[in-house]
């Protein structure tokens, strides 16, 4: 089992080159130059030149090829013209960001979702389950970006000039300006403080698909014989559905939590967008459109790597929760 | 005071149309120690009774109707609910289920499953509850209880499985079983065994057992009286041994047809032809006239009563003893003694 | 296997990341040997100030400005961006001449200066008390390095054409003494103009850094130590600049700014900043959309500074294109098209209309040129007819002879104004029987299209950010017609003479009647169809006292920015 | 009665019969299209000598109000002699699944909504009250004070930055986010079941190349991967559809890869195969069909799933060529005025959030009825 997920992890990595290799031809193609995104007026002839040839583009398109693969093997993910210093470092400063952000979303996203799937599935067919049916589709269905533009509108702007609120919260960045002045407490709650929209918008997204899927398991789940064991053994019923229920009920979720993982990285493009949050769906959406290759390539790379990692994750939480699977590698 | 007693017990489960009256007005009277047997076919309400006795009727789908009484020494367990249904649970009342392997639950060890049941009802510290449980899977006949209670569900084989779940339900010393179709699942030669595991414990322990088959066989390797249901209601009802000499409803003889024994040969095995109707749906007059081979105009028109049953009318010979003894038949062909009420 | 672990380890190295600072990990090579040391020096100069700091009065508190982009940096080739070119000149680093309100040149980092007689030498006397923000002076040294940079295309400099009339290379500059230096060149009409937006760069760091690898050192965006009135504290890509007081900054210059601190922050989306600005999160947002102004205007507490700025917003028609080469076509355009509606609509009424190349700031704009071609669909059309283009078919659209609709494409880069504008010129075209079709392309490849030999375009919109010395010759004159930036590919002896004259004649009551030559052919020739200089708008929080913006730039008043201490936030 | 009332008023007779849902829209609707074929007959009649937009509505009315009085009238007449409404068609695995989903109040709601979506799509000429690109203000003339106007009895729903009609524009653009979303699922799901039945049903070689084409676009996060094709290439519709086409793909063809295999072990396919059938017929013919429940679930779920990413791919300004309206355009275009014209992106917002729930509610609706064992479950 274990050595099976390895495997395949494995084998994933010269998919990812692969997949790198194919944004690699599809950038260079692309029509337009690289290089005359920095032509301003007045520019020689012979400035852009240089220019082109400090992005490596003078040589052959399979020259460059092999180029970016030999350094890229070597753990060189070159350096971004847009930002002047190593795709490397780049990447540091914006991947913790959006690790913090999705992983406090998915953290809450499972939370809520499993709560209320659970809770729907327990009273399901009575009004509160049509309720909550109703509210996790509705966001389930909103555009992301949508629902970050109108949380901006109620929790920021109109918290704080038609109802007075007595605070509102930041609406772009992950910390106020100035903040490595405060003490390190007050940073800390400023940093809360900056998560709390964004997070909560993609929370509120992604609740709705968990809940919905949970609501399922758990569904298929409650009406198990062992469910009705657990109840003639005399188990209090909290302890029958969260002991008994839902620890079955979450071994289909594990596999959505391999879907979701990914999202850590890439999920949050247009959140990031909106709020202002300095993290990887930013940085691959601008360097997208700077045609920044070095950053495109090696976030596509991480992508796809925290894809493959999702998947190994999934497979070992499988382990984890299902014995049945645990004890079939012996 | 006796241990269990139901009277005019109504079950009904909700659908879409009409509700299907599951179990129909059942009396059953359970002594301390004494065990009974609940036999009739799939769709008989034999389950539901049971699950009607603990409040384990599917959540929105099944209901008991007011009228029906079910008291456990005395204490009317209709419309019970709380704290003192779930003591009862597991505790005073315990339950087995058909299918072992779906009845327990697949992602935890047996043993903890039976701890936990031990833990609830016995006022045992955790050492010493483990100990219980241990002793329990010796007494249920699994070798090697150290190793197999770690064990999960899917790695004991079917009759391992029972056992586990027979000691799940010996946890909180109950002073009645309710095993339902416990051997269902297994191969004749492990439900000749755990036949026997149930007789034992329910013997040592002076346990009321209520055991509920499709099979006549199975139950009366065990049970001291039998009552046969069909269409929810009993159809006949007396000491086991009277009813396997002497048979009177056409039903139970049909269930005698049917079975397969070792220890009768002769006979030849004769289904009962047809199926049991929908619950909703119960035809009028006798709800076995449509499969009944020995039809009258009158089973088609009216409901019979239960009646004392002594003797046949007509060509079959009346055996058994004195008139009332301890039997009870719903059948027409009986009428005749009553002079057609 | 080794290799793949390396690609892994990324993963796990990021997730520790959160910790620590980035940039002391392995892979920040060159940026650790030089930023550590580097910004270690400007700390312990800047602590030897610890005291004796003005403190008190104004000085005091931190402002936070919004943008929607990040900026490059203080590297020469960073100057091409509009954001980081005003860091240099005003913020970070020092030119040696700024321009006063009326954009007189004015002593900065030079004393004093002086021309030659005959316009060939231009001699610079440095101030002696200009401390680079490790301590070093800053000297004629650096002034010579610097141009010596620039004018090496290997610094990728965008604006070399500032210093074409000078003699090449070493020839064209003298240090004179350690805070004089001279340059050597042509005669030339504007002299100064390019002292302004220059930079002066520090020679005892970057002088042993071949030119070639200038624009990827880490000194221009992971840690510039500049000389001017604030120095760099830190920067976190995409997300912040932040720049702290420089107590060094010399006293007749005004001293230390009355700001303690100064953050630039980057906020994507224009309505989330509009957001912080009212919330109060920014204090200024820079460059705001029109109608935001109009909703910022409302707001109590909050101020917009609108002012004219050198940007020219334009179509160039591509006279290489068979349709697009008959004068009377272009000129059919520009009149068909309602430009006093488009600046209403667009910029809601902040806009001047131009007719030629020269902004509104520009000593030569000449206000009665914008009414030269009105709105009018009438003579529009019968310029179409007289062209030999009539809706033959009655479909709305003109026909040539041969039958072929008068069908021009119009390209763009991703932009809300650009699209505004086309949609709008599709509209009122379509009504003297024009199919325009605007078509958005990616900037990359939107700048190859109208830059490259194969000029692969018919109509282009383009903005310019001109500056305060112009020189068209690039776009117009036959000499460059093959350079990258003729878009229009005309060719006119006329005006190629106005445009060889412009650049001698020094004195601006002189040139001027050329100038007004010069826009009048090209209002006759019409290579471009010139639609209007915007008024930049700035949204400025009240707090912040002492704000000026005008075509200078957003942030050319910065030194005398002030907040009050009742409204200084408690950081 | 109940005949004549069919004459009279489609939906009637279900209605008397007690069929309020089927009924009740029923007559909704041909009261609602025959309303607005009156109030707007200068429109319709003009529509006969207009182009095929103007023709496809057209037919769209006419068949339309002619369908349903036809439904109402013949099930009318139908349930007068059988007593029952119910019981046509043969019992297949879908007529189960459909009599199933009828009685799913919310999917039939959400179907309801689809339904209504795109008939107003098809009879847009005659339901827009504003032509599609009605830039009064910049017309010859035009009145400037028309641009942002609030919701009001001439516009509905406000106008925007260039007076255009919000309401009218919602309308022109459900052309192109309908159509995006269903033929960008069209292609994908086509192209995935194709893929993946032929690397179930093959293996080997086949189905190694095949799922690990798979596994590359989806080890790629979709959005981005969208992002990469339509930043770099021009933005035509064309492009658009063909690149949300190609990033779905890979889960359709691994759903349906799935189901094959398991299919391919049941008792029927053996059976074909002692018969002696080709592996074509059998895939085709007799797996296929087998899989199309699922496959009619991951479409429908993928619909809406679709018009959210069209959205947001036009909300970072790159989405279908600026001009034509879509929804997705029409939030990006009015996210600046979210401050001051808040009608701008609302209505749009609305239009795609209705749109998408009601995909998602007939995709549940369908997954209940279609999956034996869940559908179980709910009718316990």
């Amino acid at each position: 089992m274990l050595s099976f997920s390895l495997r395949r992890t494995l084998l994933a990595i010269p998919l990812l080159l692969g997949v790198a290799t194919l944004v690699f031809f599809v950038l260079s193609l692309a029509p337009g130059d690289a290089a005359s995104i920095y032509l301003r007026p007045g520019m020689t002839p012979e400035t852009l030149e240089h220019i082109r040839r400090s992005m490596g583009l003078d040589d052959p398109l399979l020259i460059r090829y092999g180029r970016w693969l030999l350094a890229f093997l070597q753990g060189d993910f070159g350096y971004s013209h847009f930002y002047q210093m190593p795709v490397r470092d780049r990447i540091l400063a914006a991947l913790p960001n959006t690790l913090i952000l999705a992983s406090g979303a998915l953290f809450f996203a499972f939370l809520i979702g499993i709560l209320v799937g659970v809770l729907q599935a327990v009273k399901e067919g009575s009004f509160l389950d049509s309720v909550l049916s109703g509210v996790t589709l509705f966001f389930y269905s909103m555009p992301s970006f949508w629902l970050a533009l109108m949380l901006i509108l109620f929790f920021s702007l109109s918290a704080m000039k038609l109802w007075n609120w007595p605070f509102s919260f930041p609406v772009s960045g992950i910390q106020s300006p100035g903040a490595d002045l405060l003490a390190p407490w007050d940073q800390f709650r400023d940093r809360i403080h900056h998560l709390v929209l964004p997070t909560l918008t993609l929370t509120l997204i992604l609740a709705g698909g968990v809940a919905r899927y949970v609501r399922t398991s758990m569904l298929d789940v409650i009406r198990q014989d062992y469910i009705r064991t657990a109840r003639a053994k005399g188990l209090p019923e909290t302890r029958v559905i969260m002991k008994h229920g839902l620890r079955n009920g979450l071994i289909p979720v594990v596999t959505l939590f391999g879907v979701y993982f990914p999202f850590l990285l890439s999920g949050t493009v247009l959140i990031e967008y909106v709020f202002a949050w300095p993290g990887m769906g930013q940085l691959m959406v601008e360097s997208i459109l700077r045609k920044d290759l070095p950053v495109v390539l090696a976030g596509t790379f991480l992508f796809g790597g925290m894809v493959v990692l999702g998947n190994l994750l999934a497979d070992l939480l499988y382990g984890v929760v299902d014995p049945r699977i645990r004890q079939s590698d012996g | 005071m006796s241990l269990l007693e139901i009277q005019k017990l109504r079950t009904h489960i909700r659908t879409a149309g009409d509700d299907a009256r599951a179990v129909d007005g059942v009396d059953l009277l359970l002594e301390e120690g004494e065990s009974v047997g609940l036999v009739g076919e799939s769709g008989s309400g034999k389950t539901l009774l049971a699950l009607s006795i603990l409040g384990l009727l599917p959540e929105g789908g099944g209901a008991i109707l007011p009228g029906s009484s079910i008291r456990f020494r005395g204490e009317e367990l209709v419309g019970m609910g709380g704290k003192r249904l779930r003591e009862i649970r597991g505790g005073e009342v315990a339950m087995i289920f058909q299918e072992p392997m779906t009845s327990l639950n697949p992602v935890f060890s047996v043993g903890n499953q039976i701890l936990e049941a031990v833990e609830l009802h016995r006022p045992l510290n955790r050492d010493a509850a483990k100990e219980e449980m241990l002793r329990l899977l010796g007494e249920v006949g699994i070798p090697d209880p150290e190793a197999r209670a770690g064990d999960y569900p899917h790695q004991l084989s079917g009759g391992m499985r029972q056992r586990a779940m027979i000691a799940m339900a010996l946890a909180g010393e109950p002073s009645l079983l309710l095993a339902d179709e416990p051997t269902t699942a297994l191969d004749v030669t492990v439900e000749a065994q755990i036949l026997q595991l149930l007789k034992r414990v329910q013997a040592r322990m002076g346990m009321g057992l209520l055991l509920i088959s499709h099979d006549l066989n199975v139950v009366s390797r065990v049970c001291d009286r039998i009552l046969i249901l069909y269409g929810g209601k009993v159809v006949e009802a007396g000491p086991t041994q009277k009813i396997l000499d002497a048979p009177i409803h056409p039903y139970t003889r049909g269930l005698m047809g049917s079975r397969l024994s070792f220890d009768d040969r002769r006979r030849t095995l004769r289904p009962i032809p047809g199926e049991v109707p929908e619950a909703t749906d119960w035809p009028r007059g006798c709800r076995f006239h449509p499969r009944c081979p020995e039809v009258m105009d009158r089973c088609r028109r009216e409901e019979p009563r239960l009646l004392p049953g002594t003797e046949r009318k007509g060509a079959v010979e009346v055996q058994g003893g004195a008139p009332g003894g301890g039997r009870d038949v719903r059948c027409w062909l009986l009428a005749g003694e009553e002079g057609g009420a | 296997m080794r290799r793949s672990l390396s690609l892994l380890s990324l993963v796990a190295l990021s997730i520790t990341a959160c910790v620590g600072e980035s940039g002391d990990g392995p892979g920040a090579g060159l940026g650790d040997t030089f930023c550590g040391p580097a910004l270690a020096r400007v700390d312990s100069f800047m602590a030897t100030f610890a005291g004796e700091e003005p403190t008190g009065g104004r000085y005091g508190g931190m402002v936070v400005v919004g943008t929607v982009a990040d900026m490059h940096g203080m590297s020469p080739r960073a100057a091409g961006d509009v954001g980081s070119a005003q860091h240099q000149q005003f913020v970070n680093l020092m030119t040696l001449i700024e321009a006063d309100e009326s954009f007189d040149p004015m002593p900065y980092l030079a004393t004093s200066w002086e021309v030659s007689e005959d316009r060939t030498e231009l001699t610079f006397r440095l101030r002696e008390d200009v401390y680079w923000h490790d301590g070093e002076l800053t000297t004629a040294q650096d002034v010579a390095f610097t141009y010596l940079t620039v004018i090496n295309p290997a610094s990728e400099y965008p604006n070399p054409g500032f210093f074409q009339h000078y003699l090449p290379g070493e020839e064209g500059v003298e240090v004179v003494d350690s805070f004089t230096v001279k340059f050597h060149f042509q005669p030339h009409a504007d002299i100064l103009e390019s002292w302004r937006g220059l930079a002066i760069l520090p020679h005892h760091l970057l002088g042993d850094v071949p030119t070639e690898e200038l624009s990827t050192h880490p000194y221009g965006a992971v840690c510039p130590v500049g000389n001017g009135p604030f120095r760099f504290v830190s920067r976190a890509p995409g997300e912040s600049w932040t720049f702290q007081a420089n107590p060094a900054f010399p006293e007749a210059l005004g001293g230390r700014p009355y700001l303690d601190r100064y953050v630039y922050r980057v906020i994507p989306t224009q309505t989330t900043l509009l957001a912080e600005l009212i919330t109060k999160g920014v204090d200024v947002y820079v460059q705001m959309l029109p109608n935001h102004a109009a909703t910022a205007r409302e707001e109590t507490g909050l101020t917009v500074l609108s002012f004219p700025y050198p940007a020219i917003f334009f179509v160039a028609w591509n006279s290489r294109v068979p349709e697009l080469s008959d004068v009377r076509v272009r000129r059919a355009l520009t009149l068909g098209t309602n430009r006093r509606q488009i600046i209403e609509g667009v910029q809601g009424g902040e806009a001047v209309l131009l007719n030629s190349g020269v902004p509104p700031v520009h000593w030569a704009f000449d206000p009665s040129l914008g009414d030269s071609l009105p709105y009018d669909p009438e003579q529009a059309r019968s310029l179409l007819i007289a062209a030999g283009w009539v809706d033959r078919d009655e479909d709305g659209i003109r026909e040539n002879l041969d039958g072929e609709p008068l069908v021009i494409e119009l390209i763009y880069n991703q932009n809300r104004e650009r699209q505004q504008v086309g949609e709008i010129m599709r509209v009122q075209l379509r009504d003297i029987g024009v199919e325009l079709r605007p078509r958005v392309m990616e900037f990359g490849a939107y700048m190859s299209q109208i830059t490259s030999e194969e000029r692969d375009f018919e109509g282009a919109f383009v903005t310019f950010e001109t500056g305060f010395r112009l020189d068209d010759r690039d776009l117009f004159h036959s000499d460059a017609v093959d350079g990258l930036w003729a878009f229009a590919g005309i060719m006119d002896p006329e005006l190629d003479r106005y445009l060889d004259t412009l650049q001698l004649i020094p004195d601006r009551v002189e040139a001027l009647p050329v100038w007004r030559a010069y826009q009048n052919r090209l209002l006759q020739l019409q290579p471009y169809t010139f639609l209007y200089s915007a008024l930049r708008r700035d949204g400025v929080n009240e707090r912040l006292q002492d704000v000026v913006m005008d075509p200078r730039g957003d942030w050319a008043t910065i030194r005398q920015w002030w907040i009050a201490p009742q409204d200084r936030k408690t950081p | 009665m109940g005949r004549r009332a069919g004459f009279l008023l489609p939906g009637l007779p279900q209605l008397l019969r007690g069929r309020v849902l089927g009924g009740g829209f029923a007559l909704f609707l041909w009261l609602g299209l025959l309303t607005l074929a009156v109030t707007r007959f200068d429109r319709v009649r003009g529509a006969l000598l207009g182009d095929l937009d103007d023709w496809i509505a057209l037919l769209t009315l006419a068949m339309v109000l002619g369908g349903v009085w036809l439904w109402s009238f013949r099930a009318g007449r139908r349930s007068m002699v059988t007593g029952r409404g119910s019981g046509e068609g043969s019992p297949g695995a879908l007529g189960q699944g459909w009599r199933a989903f009828r009685r799913n109040r919310m999917a039939l709601l959400g179907l309801g909504t689809i339904c209504l979506f795109y008939l107003a799509m098809l009879l847009t000429p005659f339901l827009a009250p504003f032509e599609p690109e009605f830039r009064e203000a910049y017309e010859v003339g035009g009145d400037m004070t028309r641009r942002l106007a609030a919701p009001s009895s001439v516009h509905l729903m406000g106008t925007d930055e260039f007076s255009q009609d919000i309401l009218s524009r919602i309308l022109y653009g459900s052309r192109i986010s309908l159509t995006i979303g269903l033929l960008a699922v069209g292609i994908s799901v086509t192209l995935g079941t194709f893929l993946g039945a032929i690397a179930g049903y093959w293996g080997g070689l086949v189905d190694t190349a095949i799922m690990r084409l798979v596994d590359m676009v989806m080890a790629f996060p979709r959005l981005v991967l969208l992002i990469v094709i339509v930043a770099l290439f021009p933005t035509t519709i064309f492009i658009v559809i063909v690149a949300l086409a190609f990033t779905q793909w890979p889960s359709t063809a691994r759903m349906v890869r799935g189901e094959i295999l398991a299919l391919k072990e049941r008792e029927f396919c053996e059976a074909a195969r002692a018969l002696g059938f080709s592996r074509g017929r059998i895939l085709f013919r007799h797996l296929l069909p087998n899989a199309l429940g699922p496959l009619i679930v991951v479409a429908t779920l993928g619909i809406g799933n679709t018009i959210v990413l069209e959205a947001g791919l036009s909300f970072l300004g790159l989405g279908v060529q600026a001009g034509t309206p879509s929804w997705g355009s029409m939030v990006s275009d009015g996210r600046d005025y979210l401050m001051d014209a808040w009608w701008v992106a609302t209505f749009p917002g609305f239009a795609i959030v209705l749109a998408v729930l009601a995909f998602n509610l007939v995709g549940d609706g369908l997954r209940d009825a279609l999956d034996p064992r869940q559908s179980e479950g709910a009718r316990r």
